[in-house]
């Protein structure tokens, strides 16, 4: 905790943290918190911005929709924070935005990836791969490239990035000639899959394509291998990427496909740098697309300060509308006209088999505009 | 057999028994009478430890049954520290009780309800206490795996008396045995009560609404008003004071 | 004049014909008492007639018109009131409350009469209370009326349950064992009160095991035993029956009491 | 064809909620507490079999559901001793508030022991999965273990509660509290027995489940504690054959709904299932009917 | 207090009409005095809560219907005003009051079967219809599904939540003092003995789950209005503990426990943040303390008339004395 009621004192920048640390999306919150502290960190070592150091509010809603609310209110009457980073799910940032927005305070959401986030207002941001771009590009490489045709589509009903993301990719499997041969649905947190699995195996597709989380996709995979399916893939969204995909699924999500606005295995230097660092810091784990973003939002911030040299939100939002091509952990980031980030290239990642130990290794390289 | 000494009940503020003392000897019938909400089944209560005294103190066969002391604490005001033993252990040594209102299981059948009579007995023959209830009560061996629930009231009763007799009580604790009974079963479980106490020789603390007949088969009584004891005596002498009769008798 | 009718009223449970073939009149103004052996039925007689259970076959009527079946909250507003051999009162609501709640189809008041406060809603209230407190008055219950009914005596909440009951200005009140739990002077006062119900022009039915009370009140009385009516009669009448006896009173009863 | 793979599928789901619904339904039946920790109680369980695997380093089945039970046999014991002993007495809603405390509680505390995170449980060192494959049909020696041990379970508990004094105990303390002490019972320990039992049973759960979807997390509780009170309730609550029945009833309606392509309802399909059964029989499948004697 | 209160209906009823007027500009005032949108944020939450809770302790407290799904109808009520104040641009007022209809009519449809299951059996099929209808908004295509509706206009502040708050509270207590009050506690003690005292008891029973629903309709259209943005996940399971949790905390029954309730447990997430990561951890402990010491909740067994009529309160003293 670190809620310091002590009015705006003159010398630090305060940056909200909205995210959950408990409760059922925790792992979300909690990345993006790693990733934000890591930047903050790195930030007021090298002397802060325009003499000031930055201090990161942190507040937990436990994905309460009310919370967020009020916790937004909190930072921006409270603390007086100039930005917030979060939340890192679509609905939540769509709680927290209107209240951002009439106070003239900038967020930008290190995760929300659904429709009508930005178009909330001039201070809300997100910097996120949007799926409308490289969910189409994902498949036409699986259509096209690899000739599978006949698509599975599995939605994770409850989740709203599953169920934006489903829609993306079902208009793109037919608009690059491919067919949907059964749709299914699952819950974030199922565990048991025999059935849905069992129906699919019946309809016999080329591949799946999973618009949920590893968690799931994971448990999925092993199922599908388990009943005796044992060429089929998995292909997904960012969702897919966390190190409890090949935990949960082993041997059995190995040629899983995935995207990225980063490749791990051909990192620039700025992503090789923070994989590095981060490793140092936690144990060795890699990090998560959510730490990479969350520590490139607080990154684009203290850009656009610096550009602007302001840390009044009123005007530093302006010049964080103008980012272009910033090199950024998580991919290189333009913002469009409207506000919309812009990653490119897309990388496609496959999971391989380095040496007994699992990981996203590169595919595919495609640029996007 | 059984000393209770000034002991002091409390319902939230509702004083129910007030230094109330009595005492019940070896292979003695004693009966307790009074009016409604007098307290009788308070006393009951507490022997049997379901209720808690704040004041007083109940022995059975010169053990300590349980003691309440006062306290002053820092402010002056005054606090009971109750000790005694736990209530589920009265059934080993020796203390029956059949309660008002019947309270059989209902869900158990009869048989099953009588072998929870006989839960605090060490051996495992039950058959002679089985065969020593169903001859009192021919009627609980033709219901014998009817659920106690659905019994008629008398069944009931009759299901409680049997189920406190399989323990082989040394103190049976019985309140108003006869509410609810036929005329005919109104004699012939006083009947009983007295076969119990003279073959067996255990010994009864009686509450009955029925004094009459209550005082005509007790060694000695007690009268309650309002929480406290009133008057108590040979049995037969109360049976003839004139304001017992009066007040208890009807009369 | 029958005001109330049983006509070969049985009612079986599994195996058990817990009430055979009953044919029984309760007459307009009358004390009806029914007496039987423990399990005789009595209850259940009861339970048939206020629709908590509906008669395998027969049927039953009251003032003419047939009721079995019908549903219990129906036949209070016609005017069928009673207490229960087990106490079933409101036990977290006081005295008061509880015998409101007996006025219950006597007054109108709806949804939108309560969130309203209309006028008419006023002077019902009003009207409730003075007819709560006549009743109190009259079962000698009035300075209790704002305990909650569970902290009463047993033989409080009897008397408890019969105000609640008579609140409801019925016809005819089933009173299910009302001296259970009272001492013999207790009786006496309660033996009073019933024929003061009655005065009122209610008609009683009651189940009771008190044979003082039964003989000293009753103008009939019926008797019950394995679910058949055995006899029926003046006290007199029954008490000197010999399967009455038999099956009920035991021969150690009538020695002892016909001296 | 593919309708008996479903049904094999629904009964293995189904056998896992009966699991947890059996230690649910006695605690249920014999304390009339809606026990909401319980499904906390059966998260503590699995990871209590993850700790003895992955820390003690003991990769063997047996002992690795023995201790994860002898553990929350005593955490069951312990928060009925802490929550729910002080409450006894009170309204039963008092209780489920206590229970719902205790569960937020557990909850949160295994988050702050391991974090969030989905974990993977440690199946290749405790158990040699094999598919039998027939008529294109495919089961799991795990499926048919869980089966089983389900229903030896169910079995030993319905023998224990209605044949064993101490059984019998238990359902007279359920009925009457005060007349149960008169018989000598304590009260005390026999509450304390049903919560042992109920506990130990939901870490055997525990540890199954996670043997067969080879992942735990802290939050796998609430809608596995959910859907085995449901299953609970559509048996009969108290009733042992109608838990074990109500958690294959549930698991198999489940996934004949996901056969029927209702896949996006599923979990309506399941409780609107549950709905109409109570409407049909309202006091469950196997519940006793409840006789208004008046 | 009683000579205050005009006696003619038609005076009176102004009289509360003007009272009720004052009111919203009294709250107004305080809202601009305040000047502290985190505080009002809160605040205005209270009164949602308020509402809510009283809803479900009429149905749970007030007519003893165990009911786990009380989420269920604050979700009909949230998805209804949004629509009709979105799709159909309907006036925020008429939005509420058809959210709250909306809500009771599910509540009676729902009610008509359940209502004869007893206890347990019911408390589950309200659990069970409560998942329903929230899977069915994650699955219905009009509700947009998991992604939600976001965009609701913020009418809702903390003059209007009290407004209609205070509202609810008097026509609650006015409620519980009547026929229908009676009835509703009757069915609750003992409804066999209700169902003789001439209550029909399922038509009663529906009646308070109808009103309860409503409530729990109006205090839904009111959050959605209030966060702007609406999800099936907001409704789900822990929802409706959550305002279990304010009613029996407060006191089962009581108006002033649930209000009592529900302001404290509103406040609980904010006021236990600097506890951080133990927040939950607290949380659950202070659960399970409380109801250790006041098992029956805060004001469990206290109403209004007895907090006010001092006459009440003298005669149990009096009779306190006598007794020692
Ligand atoms: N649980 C309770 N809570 C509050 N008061 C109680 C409780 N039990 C009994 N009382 C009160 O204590 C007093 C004594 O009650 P008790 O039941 O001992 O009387 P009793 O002599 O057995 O009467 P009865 O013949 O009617 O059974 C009564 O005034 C009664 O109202
Ligand atoms: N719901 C029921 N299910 C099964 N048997 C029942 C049911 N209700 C009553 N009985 C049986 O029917 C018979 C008559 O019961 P009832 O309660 O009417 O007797 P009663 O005449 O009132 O006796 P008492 O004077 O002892 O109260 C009894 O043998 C009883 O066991
Ligand atoms: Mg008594
Ligand atoms: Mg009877």
């Amino acid at each position: 905790g670190s809620s310091n009621t002590s009015s705006t004192s003159g010398d630090v920048i305060k940056i909200g943290f909205l995210g959950a640390k408990t409760g059922g999306h925790a792992i979300f919150g909690l990345g993006t918190l790693t990733g934000m502290k890591m930047a903050v960190e790195e930030v007021n070592a090298a002397g802060g911005i325009l003499g000031k150091q930055i201090e990161i509010v942190e507040e937990d809603h436990g994905s309460k929709q009310e919370e967020m609310a009020t916790i937004t209110q909190k930072f921006v009457e409270r603390d007086k924070v100039v930005a917030i980073v979060g939340d890192p799910t679509t609905g939540g940032t769509k709680t927290a935005a209107p209240i951002a927005q009439d106070n003239k305070v900038v967020l930008i959401s290190a995760g929300s990836t659904g429709p009508g986030v930005v178009e909330i207002g001039e201070y809300i941001f997100r910097d996120t791969l949007l799926d409308s771009v490289a969910a189409p590009a994902t498949m036409d490489y699986v259509v096209n490239e690899k000739g599978w045709k006949n698509v599975a589509l599995i939605t994770s009903i409850n989740n709203d990035y599953s169920v934006g993301l489903s829609g993306i990719f079902k208009q793109a499997t037919l608009d690059k000639g491919g067919k949907i041969v059964i749709e299914e649905n699952i819950q974030d947190g199922d565990t048991d899959f025999s059935a849905i699995v069992t129906k699919i195996k019946g309809t016999n597709p080329d591949v799946i394509v999973f618009s949920g989380y590893y968690t799931e996709a994971g448990l999925i995979m092993k199922e599908v291998r388990r009943q005796g399916m044992n060429d089929i893939v998995m292909v997904g969204g960012d969702g897919l990427q966390g190190e409890d995909f090949y935990k949960l699924g082993e041997e059995a999500v190995i040629g899983s496909i995935s995207y990225a606005g980063f490749s791990p295995e051909q990192p620039t230097a700025v992503t090789e740098a923070f994989i590095k660092k981060f490793q140092e810091k936690n144990d060795n784990a890699m990090p998560d697309l959510f730490s990479a973003q969350g520590y490139d939002a607080v990154m684009l911030i203290v850009e656009a300060m610096k550009k602007a040299n302001s840390v009044d939100p009123v005007e530093f939002h302006k010049t964080l509308a103008e980012t272009s091509n910033y090199e950024g952990v998580s991919g290189n980031i333009t913002f469009q006209a409207n506000r919309e980030p812009l990653k490119s290239p897309v990388y496609l990642l496959t999971v391989k088999d380095a040496g007994g130990k699992l990981d996203f290794g590169l595919l595919k390289k495609v640029p996007v505009k | 057999m059984l000393t209770v000494e000034n002991i002091n009940v409390y319902y939230g503020a509702i004083h129910a028994l007030r230094n109330v003392s009595l005492q019940v000897n070896q292979g003695e019938i004693v009966s307790l009478i009074g009016a409604n909400g007098a307290g009788k089944s308070s006393i009951l209560r507490t022997i049997s430890g379901l209720n808690k005294l704040k004041g007083g103190k109940i022995s059975f066969l010169d053990k300590v049954l349980y003691e309440s002391k006062t306290k002053k604490n820092i402010f002056g005001n005054e606090s009971f520290t109750t000790t005694g033993v736990a209530p589920h252990s009265l059934a080993k040594m020796g203390i029956g009780h059949v309660p008002e209102g019947r309270r059989v299981f209902p869900h158990m059948s009869v048989k099953e309800n009588l072998l929870m009579g006989a839960y605090s007995r060490k051996d495992r023959d039950f058959s002679e206490s089985f065969e020593n209830v169903f001859e009192k009560f021919p009627r609980l061996k033709e219901r014998i795996k009817q659920p106690a629930g659905t019994l008629s009231g008398g069944e009931q009763q009759m299901l409680a008396m049997g189920r406190a007799l399989m323990n082989q009580p040394k103190l049976l604790l019985m309140d108003e045995p006869s509410m609810g009974l036929a005329p005919m079963l109104v004699e012939e479980i006083f009947d009983i009560i007295k076969e119990i106490n003279s073959k067996t020789g255990t010994t009864i603390l009686l509450v009955e609404q029925n004094a009459h007949l209550a005082l005509s088969i007790a060694h000695r009584g007690y009268v309650i008003e309002t929480g406290e004891i009133i008057l108590e005596g040979p049995a037969q002498e109360l049976a003839n004071n004139p304001e017992v009769r009066k007040a208890y008798l009807g009369e | 004049m029958g005001l109330l009718e049983l006509k070969d009223t049985t009612i079986k449970f599994g195996g058990l014909v817990a009430v055979d073939s009953v044919n029984l009149r309760v007459n307009k103004g009358a004390i009806h008492a029914l007496i039987g052996p423990n399990g005789a039925g009595k209850s259940t007689l009861f339970n048939l007639i206020t629709g908590i259970y509906k008669p395998t076959s027969g049927n039953i009527h009251f003032e003419k018109k047939q009721i079995d079946g019908t549903p219990t909250f129906k036949l209070t507003s016609l005017g069928i009131a009673r207490t229960f051999q087990n106490i079933r009162l409101f036990d977290d609501l006081t005295v008061a409350d509880n015998v409101k709640i007996g006025t219950h189809v006597r007054t109108k008041q709806g949804l939108l009469g309560a969130l309203t406060r209309f006028p008419t809603q006023n002077k019902e209230e009003k009207w409730i209370t003075e007819k709560v407190k006549e009743e109190l008055n009259f079962m000698k219950l009035y300075d209790k009326k704002d305990e909650f009914a569970k902290n009463l005596s047993y033989g409080d909440q009897r008397r408890l349950e019969i105000a609640r009951a008579l609140v409801s200005d019925p016809k005819i009140i089933l009173l299910d064992e009302p001296a259970a739990g009272m001492n013999p002077q207790e009786k006496v006062t309660l033996m009073s009160l019933i024929n003061l119900i009655r005065e009122r022009g209610i008609t009683v039915f009651l189940v009771e095991h008190d044979m003082k009370v039964v003989m000293g009140i009753s103008d009939i009385v019926s008797v019950l035993d394995y679910g058949k009516k055995i006899a029926e009669g003046t006290p007199t009448e029954v008490k000197s029956n010999e399967d009455v006896i038999a099956a009920y009173l035991g021969a150690e009863y009538l020695k002892a009491h016909m001296n | 064809m593919e309708l008996i793979q479903q049904l094999i599928n629904g009964i293995t789901l189904g056998s896992t909620y009966a699991l947890i619904a059996l230690g649910y339904t006695m605690v249920y039946g014999i304390v009339l507490l809606i026990n909401f920790a319980h499904g906390e109680i059966f998260m503590f369980g699995a990871f209590a079999g993850l700790f003895i695997v992955t820390v003690l380093g003991i990769s063997n089945l047996y002992l690795a559901i023995l201790g994860a039970m002898v553990f929350s046999m005593g955490l069951g014991v312990l928060i009925e001793f802490i929550a729910y002993r002080p409450l006894r007495g009170s309204t039963r809603l008092s209780a489920l508030i206590s229970a719902i405390g205790v569960s937020i509680f557990l909850g949160s505390l295994m988050v702050l022991i391991r974090g969030a995170n989905v974990t993977s449980f440690p199946r290749k060192e405790l158990f040699t999965m094999k598919n039998i494959e027939f008529y294109g049909l495919s089961i799991s020696n795990l499926q048919i273990a869980i089966i089983l041990i389900s229903a030896i379970l169910m079995i030993s508990l319905q023998l224990f509660v209605n044949y064993t004094k101490i059984g019998r105990a238990m359902r007279a303390t359920s009925m009457d509290g005060d007349a149960s002490i008169l018989m000598g019972v304590n009260q005390n320990s026999i509450i304390s027995i049903t919560f042992a039992i109920g506990s130990g049973l939901a870490a055997a759960g525990g540890v199954l489940w996670g043997l067969n979807f080879s992942s735990i997390h802290p939050y796998m509780g609430l809608m596995a504690g959910l859907k085995a009170f449901a299953a609970a309730v559509l048996g009969g609550i108290g009733s042992i054959p109608g838990a074990m029945f109500g958690g294959v009833f549930l698991g198999v309606a489940e996934t004949l709904g996901i056969a029927a392509d209702l896949s996006k309802y599923k979990d309506a399909f399941a409780f609107a299932i549950l709905i109409i059964v109570l409407l049909i029989r309202p006091t469950g499948l196997f519940g006793r009917k409840i006789s208004k004697k008046v | 207090m009683k000579n205050l209160i005009p006696e003619n209906y038609a005076v009176r009823f102004i009289f509360f009409l003007l009272s009720f007027v004052a009111l919203y500009y009294f709250l107004k005032g305080l809202a601009f005095a305040i000047n502290d949108n985190y505080i009002l944020t809160i605040l205005t939450y209270m009164a949602i809560n308020t509402i809510l809770a009283l809803g479900l302790n009429l149905i749970t407290g007030i007519t003893g219907q165990l009911n786990l799904g009380h989420a269920a109808f604050m979700s009909i009520g949230a998805y209804t005003g949004a629509l009709l104040t979105m799709k159909m641009n309907m006036p925020f007022g008429i939005s509420i009051l058809a959210a709250g209809i909306m809500a009771a009519l599910i509540g009676v449809l729902i009610g008509y079967p359940i209502l004869r299951l007893t206890g347990d059996y019911f408390a589950i099929t309200t659990l069970g219809f409560a998942e329903i209808v929230r899977v069915l908004f994650n699955g219905m295509e009009f509700t947009n599904g998991a992604i939600g509706i976001s965009g609701i206009p913020r009418h809702t502040n903390f003059s209007i939540a009290w407004s209609i708050a205070v509202l609810v509270i008097i026509l609650m207590v006015w409620l519980n003092n009547s026929r229908n009050g009676r009835s509703y506690m009757a069915i609750r003690d003992n409804e066999i003995a209700a169902e003789s005292m001439g209550i029909n008891t399922s038509l009663f029973k529906i009646q308070s789950f109808a009103v309860g629903s409503f409530m729990g309709g109006v205090g839904g259209a009111l959050l959605a209005h209030q966060i702007s943005f609406i999800k099936p996940d907001m409704f789900g399971f822990m929802k409706s503990i959550e305002l279990l949790m304010m009613v029996v905390m407060g006191g089962l029954g009581s108006i002033p426990g649930t209000i009592l309730g529900a302001s404290l447990l509103t406040m609980a997430p904010e006021a236990l943040r600097v506890f951080a990561d133990y927040k939950y951890l607290i949380y659950g402990s202070l659960l399970v303390v409380m109801m250790i010491f006041r098992p029956n909740g805060i004001l469990g067994g206290v109403n209004l008339r007895q907090l006010l009529d001092f006459s009440v309160k003298k005669k149990n003293i009096e009779r306190k004395n006598l007794s020692n």
